[in-house]
Formats: C-alpha cells, structure tokens, sequence
C-alpha cells in the first residue's frame, strides 16, 4: 500500500498523472489568490493570481514583450550552451585525474563564491556589455552545476564496469569514453537542468540589476520604477520566466528519457 | 514623433560645425526625469543643429554606467555628482564635466510621513529609519545640511538603502519611519496615500542643490573638445527651453521614463541648468569632504569648461 | 599514502603561487583601478578586518559587524535550505504521487529570477534577518533538492527489493538504504549549494534594509568606488568558499568513507 | 503453507521485448518442506521467486502463503537473491548487513549483533563481521547474504543459487547447515539449484521447470533413509537414482 | 605464455584490515595450455587473477605474459568476471556488450556485429542480442559475458568461475564450448572453478590452492585421451581417480 511507494512503481495513468500536476499548479494559483484576497499580502504588492496570469497573457500581445523575451531567451540559451561545453570535459578531467582536481581545487573553490553582482562591472570592463557580458556571467554561474555533478557523478561508476573494460586493454581514455560517461550521464544531465534554471535565473538577474535596454528583466525593472510599481506586470513577466522554466526542465526530462531508456528502465518508472 | 526620427534624419556630417572630431554620440542616461534635457535636446533637433548624433543608452544606475565610460563604449553618461566625485576620488576615472544637468527645485525631493505618523516636525526625525536609494550619496548629503539648519543632529538618523519599488511597501509595512522620495514619488504619495511632507532637503543651504550632470573622462575630453563644446551647447540650450515650457519636458518623458503622460503634466519637475557653474558644484565636493566621503578636496572648476552657449 | 598527499599539498601551493604572481604581474602591467593589484588588496584586507586588537583575536569592529552577521546568516540558510532540499527531493524521488503533484510548481519556483520578487518577499516576510534567510533558501534549495531527488530515484533496485524481502519499515527503508544510497549525489547537491549560500548571502545583503554584512561591505565599497575594498570582499569571499569547502570535504570523507573505499577498488 | 495456482508472468507485455516467463505454472508446498526447484537457465525460476515473495505482481494466477494471497510481502519470510553481491548494502559493515532485518523483531542491539555474529559463524565468517562487502571475495559474500537471512530465522525461506560461488567443501558445508536450520526451526525452504546432486541431496521434493515460459515438467519426491550426510546419503542407490531421473528431466527427456 | 613468480598480495597494507591474499604463489602456464584453479572460497583466486590481467598492482613479486612483465592490462586477453552482472554495460543493449570490446580490433561495424551475434549463438542466446542486460535472467547474464570473451578471440583468456549461474546442460555445452574454442584459435585459458569434476574435465592441468593467503597446494597434470566427452570422459577411470585425487587436496588432505 502506502509503504509500497518507497519501492515500487505506482502505475498512475497519463491523466491521473496531468490531472495530479494540474491540481498542484492550480492550488499554488489559488494559494497566491488567497493571500492576496485576503489581505494577508497587500494586493497592491502581491496581486491575486488570477490578474497575474491575465496579465500575462495579453502581454503576448505586446511586440515590445515578446522580443524583451527573445533576447533573454537569446542569452539564456547561448549562455547554457557554452556552460556546458566548458564544464563536462572539465568535469571529466578534475573527476578522472585526483591529482589535477586537488592541485587546482583551491583556485576553483576560491572563484566559485565570487558573487555577480561583483562581476558584473568587471566583466563589462573586460568585455564589454552587450549580449556577451549577460552570457559570461551566465555561463560563468551555471558552470558549476554541471561541473559538480559529472565529477560526483564518475565517482559513482561501478569500479567493476570500469575494470571489464580495462581487461580488454582500453586505455583511461577510452575508459572514461564507454564507461564512465554514460554511466555518469544521467547524473550530468541533472547536473545540466540544475544548470538550466540556474542560467535563467541569472540571465534575468542581471537583466534586472544591469540590463543595457533589453530582455525580460528590462522589462521588470522598468515596471518596477513606475510610481506606482506595475507589481502585475513584475509578476506577469515572473510568470513567463517560471513557464519557460518548466518547458525547458519538461523538455530535457523528456530528453533525458529517450537518451536514458537503460535508466529508466532499470530503475523502474518511479517518477 | 520621438527624438529618433529627427536625429535619423540628421546630415551625417555637417561642416558648417566646423570640424567636430567625432559627430556620432553614444551617451548613458538614466530613465528618470533628471535626464530629460538630453532628449528635449534630441526631441527639439538640438544636437543635429550642432552638428552631432546622440544616441542614449538607458542604464540602471550610474555606477553601471562607469565601466562602459572607461571602457570607451560610451563617449559619456549621465550621473550623479556624488557618485561621480567619489569615483575622481578613487581613481576610477579621470572625471570630466562636460555640461550640469539638474539641480534640486523645491518640492522635487521630499522626507515624507504617513498620515497616522507621530513624525510631525523635522525634529521628529531623530533616531528614525529613513530610506535612501543609495548610501552615501546625494540624497544624504542634502539631508544632513538641511537638518544641521533644522537643528536636528543628523548622526542620529538610520539610513537604510531601499530600492525604488520597495520604497511603498517598506513604507507602509513601517520597516521605514519616514520616506526620502524624488518626483514622482512625491506627487504619487501626496495624492494617493495622503501623506505628509515634513521637510525639503532642497531647502535651506541645500537649495537648488546640483544633483546630476553630463560627465566623461578627462581623455576622451582632451580628444573631442570641440565636440564637447557642441554637446555643453545643446544640453544648455534645451534646458533654456524648458524653462517655462513644461510641455516640452512633459512630452519626452513618456519616451524614457516610466511616467505616463498624465503624471508627466503634474509632476515637479527638477532645474535644468542652463549654464555651468563651477561655484555650486564645488559645494557639492566640499561637503563630500566634510563628510569624509573624499579622501582629498577636488577642485571643481578645472573639470568644468566655461559655458560657451547663449 | 603519506607521500601522495604531500605531493598533492605541495603542487597545490605551487599552483597558488603561481597564479598569484601572474596575477600580481597582470594587474601591474594593465595598472587599472578596477582592477587593483593582490598585494593592495590583502593590505586592504589587513586594514579593514585584521588589524584590531589581540584581545579580539585581531579582528576589528568592522570584521566583526560584517562577517560574523553574515556567516550566522549563511550558515542558518544553509542548514534550512539543504534540510528544505532533501525531504523534499527524497518526497519528490520517492512518491510519485508528490512527484505528480509538486514538480510542476516546483519548476516553476526554481526558474524564478530572486531579485524580481524581492517585493513579494518583503511584503511576506518584512525587512531584516525573515527575508534574507528566505531568500538565501529560496536560492539554495534547488541543487540539493534536484540531487537528492536524482539519488533516491536511482537506488539500486536490488537494495529496494531486499528490503522489501525483509519487510523493512518505512523509517528503516528511509534512513537505512535510501538516503545512504542517495548521500553521493545529495553531497553533490549540497557542495553547490555551501558555495551558492555564500554567493546568496551576499545578494541577501543587497535586500532593502541591510545594514551589514559583506555583501552590504562589497557593494558599498562598489558604490563609492572604493575599489580596493570592493576587491577585499570579494578575495574574502574566495577564502571562505575555500575553507568552507575543505570543511565540507572533510566532512563528506567521513560519511562516504564506505563510498570512496568501494571506489579505490580500482587503481 | 505455499499455494501457487495458475501462476503467468509475462515481461514488457504489448512491447516488442515481450517475454513469456512463466505460463500457468501449479505447485503446492507443505508446511516444513525443503523443495528443490530445477529448470534451465532462463526459464522463469527466478521470476517465481520473486512472485512468491510479492516482489512482482504476477500478470495472471495467484500465490497464497499460508492461505493468505500474496499481495505484498508475506511476513517471516527471507530471501537470498541470486545476484547476492548487489543485494548487499554497501555503507554497512557485514555485520550489520546481516543485523539489520532482525530490527523488526524486536531484538535489542546486542542481541542482534549476537544473532548476527551467530550466523556469521555458522557460514564461515567469524571473522569478517566488521569489514565492508567490497573487502570479500564473491563466496564470501554470497555466504553473508545466506547468514542475513538465517540470521532472521523466517517461517518461508527463499535460496535463489545460493552456494553457487563457493568452493566443493563450503557447498557441502552450507547444505548440511540448511538441513540442519530447517530441522532445527521447522523451516518452508525453496532452493533453487542448477546443481542436480544438490537438489536430490537437500530437497524432500524437487520439482523440474520447463524450458521459457516455465511450467512443471516433473516432481519427485526425495525418499532417502535420513538424517542425510554427504558421503553415505550420496551413495544411496535411491540418490543415484533420483538423481539420474532429475538429470533426465532436466535435459528433456521426461520419464514420470 | 604466463610465469607467476613468488607473486604476493596484501590488502589495506597498514590498516586494521590488512589481510594477506596471495603469498608467495609460483605458477607458469603454457602456450595453448587450458589452466583450471581449485581453491578454497576467499582464498585468493580472483585477487590471482586480478594480478594476471594487470587490473591490480600486486603488492610482492611479479606476472609475465609471453615474456613481458604485466605493468598493464596485456594484449589480446580478455576475462570472465565473477560478478557478472557487474561487469555488463547497463546502458547497452547485449550485442553492444559483446561488441563492445572488438573496438580494439580493426573491425568494421557490420563485422563487429556479426561477431557478436555469433558468439552469442555459441552460448545459445542467438534471440538476446537487442535486450539490454537487466532483462536477461543470472544464467543469460553470465553467457553473455563468456560470449564477450569469446568474441574478442583473446591469446589468453582468464575465467573466473564462468559456469556457475547455469543449468547443468547448458554447463556441459559451454565447458565443450570452451574446449572447441581452445582447440580452434590456440588460446591459453585460465579458469577458475569451485567444482572439481569440471576442472578435471576441461582442464590439461588442474592447479590446488591452499586456504588464505593461498599458494599452490597441489598441481596436477591431466592426461585424459582427447577428445574428451561429457559421457565417456567422465567415466573414464583415470577421470575418476584424478578427481578424487583433487578433491582429497582442496579438502586439505594433500596426497601428492
Ligand atoms: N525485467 C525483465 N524484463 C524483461 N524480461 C525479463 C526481465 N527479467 C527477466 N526477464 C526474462 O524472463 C526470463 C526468466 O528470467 P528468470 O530470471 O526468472 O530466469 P531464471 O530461471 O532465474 O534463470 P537463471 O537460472 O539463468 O537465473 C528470462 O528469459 C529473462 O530474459
Ligand atoms: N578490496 C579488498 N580489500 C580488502 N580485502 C579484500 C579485498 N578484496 C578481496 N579481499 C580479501 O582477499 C581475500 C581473497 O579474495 P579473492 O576475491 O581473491 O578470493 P577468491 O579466492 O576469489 O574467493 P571466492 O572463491 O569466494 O571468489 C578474501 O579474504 C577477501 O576478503
Ligand atoms: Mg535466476
Ligand atoms: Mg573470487
């Protein structure tokens, strides 16, 4: 019974499981109604849910919105790209070689704590602040999920999987190639989702705090200056940052499903 | 009609302005009233008179705006002269004045209080929490010769820093006794909070106290000191415009600002300058001094041309 | 043994000096402001922390108004973000019915840029100390939650299997096989987030009404320009990601000891 | 005490990977009873192993234990799984790896430990309780995963090969120590063995499986004259012949 | 072909742990020679084996194959793990496992693929190939794992305890198996097993380990006429009495 959920699949149909989802999301909806409604939350600041989402969808409508958008989407995506291209291989070196890991460790975890905020006037004056500054800095925070979870995640391959391929006389490279990386994989691609939202969240951080005119944190910022502070139109745009995020993250699980099938097979449809 | 089609439609280069070094401006502004003269002066074919091409590129907030400064990305920025003596100060830049931009008028900046506040007097204000945008800039610097002439000791005052949009819900939450607010917060709070002015920083020693101007580096000045010249020209002479002439201000604000058209009729607006004085802004530098924000006096007039308009 | 950690000890100073020297020289040859050179800022550093008096173990006032408050506060939003991110990421592993009912809204929070609802926090949770924990949770909750969710969902079916064989209770399923299990990549999640708290912490400080902190030291110090101090923040902020980190490892040695044992196995 | 009826299973049904394990597959098994199960690799031993002990749900038939339908589960039951090496838990000393299913019976610490360190002895192991299972070798560990679930002393015990990986001599040693527990503890035990000796050597009973999908091609009862030991029991002509039959059996040609 | 010489292994040298696996063991193996290993369980025979392929750095003495010191993994040698299961690739389906390892080979895709399919025929798994690992029962597991080996076509190919998860059929036909394949590529196999007929029956030369830290104990030649037969073999008397004689020497009464 309830006991058995620890272990075993709950075969749940596909509706139960959208129904299931959409409960969740229309109780969050109408938890932020109720606070606003009642006045627990000044609806001034925190406006009902409802107004938020209508809000929302006829700022699809607005052209000025919609490339705000795409330009964040822009950075968003190049940003996570690169993040990625520079973080796996690093992973699989500092996870596959001790000795670099711990040798440069110190500069590593001595750079990871380096706030944006402190960046960001750095990095504009190293290289400027078009899309390039928004994209080092989001590449520079989103490195490190992906990092992280490809060294921890060969760590957790099977020695015995790893030694039936060195009996066959396969060099560490091609080791970590057939062995460690797939194995590791789907701890990476967690690592690389983690990354998304991180990524996102940056692109539009910085957007809000130094945006030079465009993207979806312009956006907020300048609804945030109107006197009073357009809060819809803040959480309008927190609205379509949120959905993006769970596109994106639907879309990378589902990717992560196809490319994964032995995982999710073997361990069984859990989620 | 916005400011952009006229300078789009400006000659790309007009000898008549004899020999500008350059005649295509990028230039960093804020999105609040303050900087309105440069798009009156773009709005009103100012520049292209003079021969030059001024494209604004809105930043938050001025200190963002240094780097771009220093890097060359911008020719020059509009900011805050507090921020920009600090930044001289510490070497950040080599500052150069190239034109004032606003100074405060009465009833632009305002230390408010809510209705059912026991804050009734500037006197009230000691030992209160009240907002500033930014530590250790304009805003404080004002308040404090202002309280000084008030006789209220401006040590005990708790500044906290607040930004823009918090400022009403910290207020009514009363995380904040007393609120500093600029235009159009002002008007805003006044008509739909009813809330209470209790002093004007603007007032007293303070009046038409200097808060933003047009600045570059040294350097850049040293290689563009005609275009300079043209750049003071036009700033001034769109500020002689809009003496007297709201709607010329009101009519661009919309187009950088988050102020609609209706406030932009009702809002006090600051003073734009319409001629440099070094006298003034040296005020400015002293009282940083005083307050130990400098570690040396700046003397304000060799950053500062002599105006050349009208 | 012994020796392999000397070799790593020694190499790993290397390194340090050595990027520190390119680092000296590159800052003397660009001779920019902004970008001042190590030895101004650890004189900097010296002055603005460590030059107090011995009875205060060499800390000044203001090492002490700045980062006490602000390690008290990371650590505390640490300890409830990383608690936060493992029962709900063992809720969402384990449950598919939790998984169903939250992922979405889940999602959904993660994607969330902070500084865009910093009016929503202060409005719920009011200025000061509430709010800047809030949101130091808010932000580190994730890698922890996602980890351990990764970790409890792919336990060895096996282990699962055998204890249901021997009808283990949900407690002993729970503590004894799944998060033991799970602890690898939850550490994982948990090292992102020690670092992420630090990086927090100082965004907390930025929230309105701080009056303390590094983070409200660091901005400051941009603020004015003060440039060599702005620095000294942030090399104060590398140093104590490096040392929060080794404590972490430590820690980490010692309850994956089985976990790296298994893992030597092999050469 | 075991009612299997018309037991199927059928693996990734309605995908292209789908295989028939088990199909109607009947067999009872009395209370006390040693039961050896035999069948060719692959066929779906396994598979009923894992149903009696309500780890799968079958996708037809039923399993009953004690007359109680499989559903979850049944209690006082213990299992060795053929794949011991990851059904051990590797954060745990052997010890505790055997120790911990005795918390749910009510033991306090150190009797447990006793019970552990008990079954430990009687598999071999005296020594080995404190390291970790990646330090033993696979007999080893396929002898710790025998003593946790002895350890347990359950009513229903399930063997799936558990002395494949030891040597000749530990083998013998470990089927006498079944027989032994079984006697001791009245005991259902279900041994699946691909070893053909084994089964007519420890089993009362030992029930052939057909090739894919699995049903019951034969079942013998073992008659040999007890207590049994392993020199003179397996040269009993009663084993020689058993024996032969089951080998029989299992190859294919069904003599019964 | 392989010279052990005074080889030694200790594990967790300097820890409360330290065990002794392996102390002072000579062996040489010939060319083509087929090597089998009895021993009691923990006693040292993987950790021997580990030692021959390279995979550990033994802690005294030395290994070469065909002359050269073994620092890494030898050319063309492939092993049979114990813990099968392990060894196999989850992420790939079984004719990618067996495929796998050709890489190192020189071959074309479609001939990689052809080679797998046929070994996995020879261990009677020609329906497998696009199943992945853990949809295979422990039997099929281990065979695709032998079929790996077989595949690659290795020089020398160590085994360790390759048969244990099978039927008694299918044994029989993998231990033909192994010695048609021996006979047809000149392989020299070592393998390790705990059952004593089988040693006798594939073996040339049966090698006797002594418990814990092991050494040869007792090294014996078989002289069966060839080729052998799962029927007439292993009635042949010489049969008989050689695997009594290795039987008296794994339980420690040492004749010889
Ligand atoms: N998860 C699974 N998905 C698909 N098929 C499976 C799965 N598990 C087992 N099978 C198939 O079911 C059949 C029976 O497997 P089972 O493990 O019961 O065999 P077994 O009799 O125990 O064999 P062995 O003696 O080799 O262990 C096998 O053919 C196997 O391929
Ligand atoms: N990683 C390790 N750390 C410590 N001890 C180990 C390790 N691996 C093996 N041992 C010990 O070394 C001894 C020999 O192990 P090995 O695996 O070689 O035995 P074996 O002869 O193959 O036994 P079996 O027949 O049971 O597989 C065992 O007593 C085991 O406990
Ligand atoms: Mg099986
Ligand atoms: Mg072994």
């Amino acid at each position: 019974m309830s006991a058995q959920t620890l272990s075993r699949a709950v075969p749940a149909s596909a509706t139960t499981r959208w129904r299931r989802r959409a409960t969740g999301a229309v109780c969050f909806a109408a938890l932020i109604e109720l606070l606003s409604r009642t006045g627990v939350a000044d609806p001034e600041f925190l406006p009902p849910a409802t107004e938020i989402v209508g809000r929302a969808a006829t700022l699809l409508l607005d052209a000025d919105f919609r490339a705000h958008a795409l330009t964040s989407a822009l950075a968003w995506a190049i940003g996570l790209g690169l993040a990625a291209l520079v973080a796996v291989p690093l992973g699989l070196l500092l996870g596959s070689v001790p000795i670099i890991d711990a040798a440069t460790r110190s500069v590593v975890e001595f750079l990871r704590p380096i706030p944006s905020v402190a960046l960001i006037p750095l990095v504009a004056l190293v290289i400027g602040t078009g899309l390039q500054h928004r994209v080092a800095l989001v590449v520079y925070a989103s490195l490190w999920p992906i990092l992280y979870n490809t060294m921890y995640g060969l760590r957790g391959v099977d020695p015995l999987a790893k030694e039936s391929l060195r009996a066959y006389g396969f060099g560490p490279l091609a080791v970590l190639r057939r062995v460690s990386l797939p194995s590791a994989a789907p701890f990476i691609a967690t690592g690389v989702r983690l990354a998304a939202g991180v990524a996102l969240i940056l692109t539009v951080s910085t957007e809000i705090v130094a945006g030079r005119g465009e993207g979806i944190g312009v956006f907020i910022y300048f609804a945030g200056i109107a006197v009073p502070a357009r809060m819809a139109d803040i959480l309008a745009g927190v609205f379509w940052v949120g959905l993006f995020g769970v596109a994106v993250n639907a879309l990378l699980v589902a990717a992560e499903r196809r490319a994964f099938r032995w995982h999710h097979a073997q361990w069984g449809e859990r989620e | 009609s916005t400011g952009g089609a006229s300078t789009a439609s400006a000659p790309p280069s007009a000898p008549a302005n004899g020999g500008l070094e350059k005649t295509q401006l990028k230039i960093a502004t804020l999105p609040a009233i303050d900087s309105a003269a440069l798009y009156v002066a773009i709005d009103q074919g100012l520049f292209e008179k003079e021969g030059l091409e001024v494209t604004p590129q809105i930043v938050q907030a001025a200190p963002e705006a240094i780097p771009m400064l220093v890097k060359g990305e911008i020719d020059a920025m509009f900011g805050n002269y507090v921020s920009m003596f600090a930044a001289h100060d510490k070497n950040a830049l080599k500052l150069r004045i190239l034109a004032e931009g606003s100074r405060a008028a009465p009833d632009s900046l305002s230390i408010m209080a809510l209705p059912n506040s026991p804050i009734k007097t500037p006197k009230d204000l000691e030992g209160k929490t009240i907002n500033v945008n930014v530590l250790h800039n304009f805003q404080e610097l004002a308040l404090t010769q202002v309280l000084k002439a008030n006789n209220v000791d401006p040590a005990t005052i708790k500044y906290v820093q607040v930004t823009f949009q918090n400022i009403m819900p910290s207020w009514k939450d009363g995380q904040i006794d007393a609120a500093y607010l600029g235009e159009p917060m002002v008007t805003a709070a006044t008509a739909g909070m009813g809330a209470r002015k209790i002093l004007d920083p603007a007032s007293g020693p303070a009046a038409e106290f200097p808060i933003s101007g047009y600045v570059s580096t040294q350097g850049w000045y040293d290689e563009n000191p005609k275009v300079s010249a043209a750049f003071q020209r036009a700033i001034h002479n769109a500020a002689k415009l809009m003496e007297n002439n709201r709607e010329v201000v009101a009519k661009v604000l919309p187009t950088f600002t988050q102020i609609d058209a209706g406030t932009a009729a009702t809002v006090t607006f600051p003073y734009f300058s319409s001629n440099d004085n070094p006298v003034r802004l040296q005020r400015v530098a002293d009282w940083m001094l005083e307050a130990k924000w400098l570690t040396k006096p700046i003397e304000v007039k060799s950053l500062m041309s002599p105006t050349t308009s009208g | 043994m012994r020796g392999r950690g000397m070799r790593t000890a020694v190499f790993r100073l290397l390194v340090l000096v050595g990027l520190v020297a390119i680092w000296e020289a590159g800052t003397w040859a660009a001779d920019n402001p902004f970008f001042p050179r190590p030895s101004t800022i650890v004189v900097r550093m010296h002055e603005l922390w460590f030059s107090g008096p011995p009875t205060a173990l060499f800390l000044t006032e203001g090492a002490v108004a700045d980062i006490l408050p602000s390690l008290g506060r990371m650590a505390l939003g640490f300890a409830g973000g990383a608690l936060g991110g493992v029962v709900l990421g063992l809720a969402v592993g384990l449950s598919a019915r939790v998984y169903d009912y939250l992922d979405g809204v889940l999602q959904f929070l993660r994607a969330i840029p902070p500084p865009a609802l910093v009016t929503v926090f202060l409005v719920l949770f009011g200025f000061g100390l509430r709010m800047q924990l809030a949101f130091i949770m808010f932000s580190i909750v994730w890698p922890v939650l996602l980890n351990t969710a990764d970790g409890a969902r792919s336990v060895e079916p096996l282990h699962l299997q055998t204890c249901q064989a021997f009808r283990l209770s949900r407690a002993e399923r729970l503590f004894r096989v799944i998060l033991p299990s799970a602890l690898p990549k939850m550490f994982a999640g948990l090292r992102l987030a020690l670092s992420l708290s630090l990086i927090v912490m100082v965004f907390s400080e930025l929230l309105p009404g701080t009056t303390n902190g590094i983070g409200f030291q660091l901005t400051f110090a941009y603020q004015s320009f003060d440039l060599p101090a702005m620095w000294a923040g942030i090399v104060l902020l590398g140093v104590l990601g490096y040392l929060l980190n080794e404590l972490f490892l430590v820690v980490e040695r010692r309850v994956l000891a089985w976990h790296h044992a298994a893992q030597r196995l092999v050469g | 005490m075991l009612e299997i009826d018309n037991l199927s299973h059928v693996y990734g049904g309605g995908t292209p990977n789908e295989h028939h394990a088990i199909d109607g597959l009947n067999l009872s098994v009395a209370e006390g009873e040693l039961l050896c199960i035999v069948g060719p690799s692959g066929c779906g031993k396994s598979t009923l192993l894992r149903s009696i002990a309500g780890l799968i749900t079958p996708t037809g038939g039923q399993v009953k234990v004690e007359g109680n339908l499989v559903r979850q589960t049944p209690d006082n039951l213990a299992v060795v799984f053929q794949d011991y090496s990851r059904s051990l838990f590797p954060w745990m000393s052997v010890a505790d790896n055997v120790a911990l299913p005795l918390r749910r019976k009510n033991m306090d610490k150190s009797r447990r430990r006793e019970a552990a360190q008990e079954a430990l002895e009687s598999v071999g192991l005296e020594a080995a309780g404190r390291k970790y299972p990646f330090q033993l070798s696979g007999g080893m560990q396929q002898r710790v995963a025998i003593a946790r679930a002895l350890a347990y002393r359950p009513t229903l015990m399930l063997m799936d090969e558990p002395f494949g990986s030891v040597d000749a001599q530990t083998r013998e040693d470990l089927e006498d120590l079944v027989l032994k527990v079984r006697g001791h503890h009245q005991m259902t035990i279900v041994l699946i063995t691909h070893d053909i000796d084994e089964s007519v050597y420890v089993g009362d009973r030992v029930v052939v499986l057909s090739k894919a999908p699995a049903h019951v091609v034969g079942d013998l009862k073992v008659d040999l004259p007890g207590p049994r030991d392993q020199i003179t029991t397996r040269e009993h002509p009663d084993f020689v012949h058993l024996r032969a039959e089951v080998g029989r059996l299992v190859r294919g040609h069904a003599t019964v």
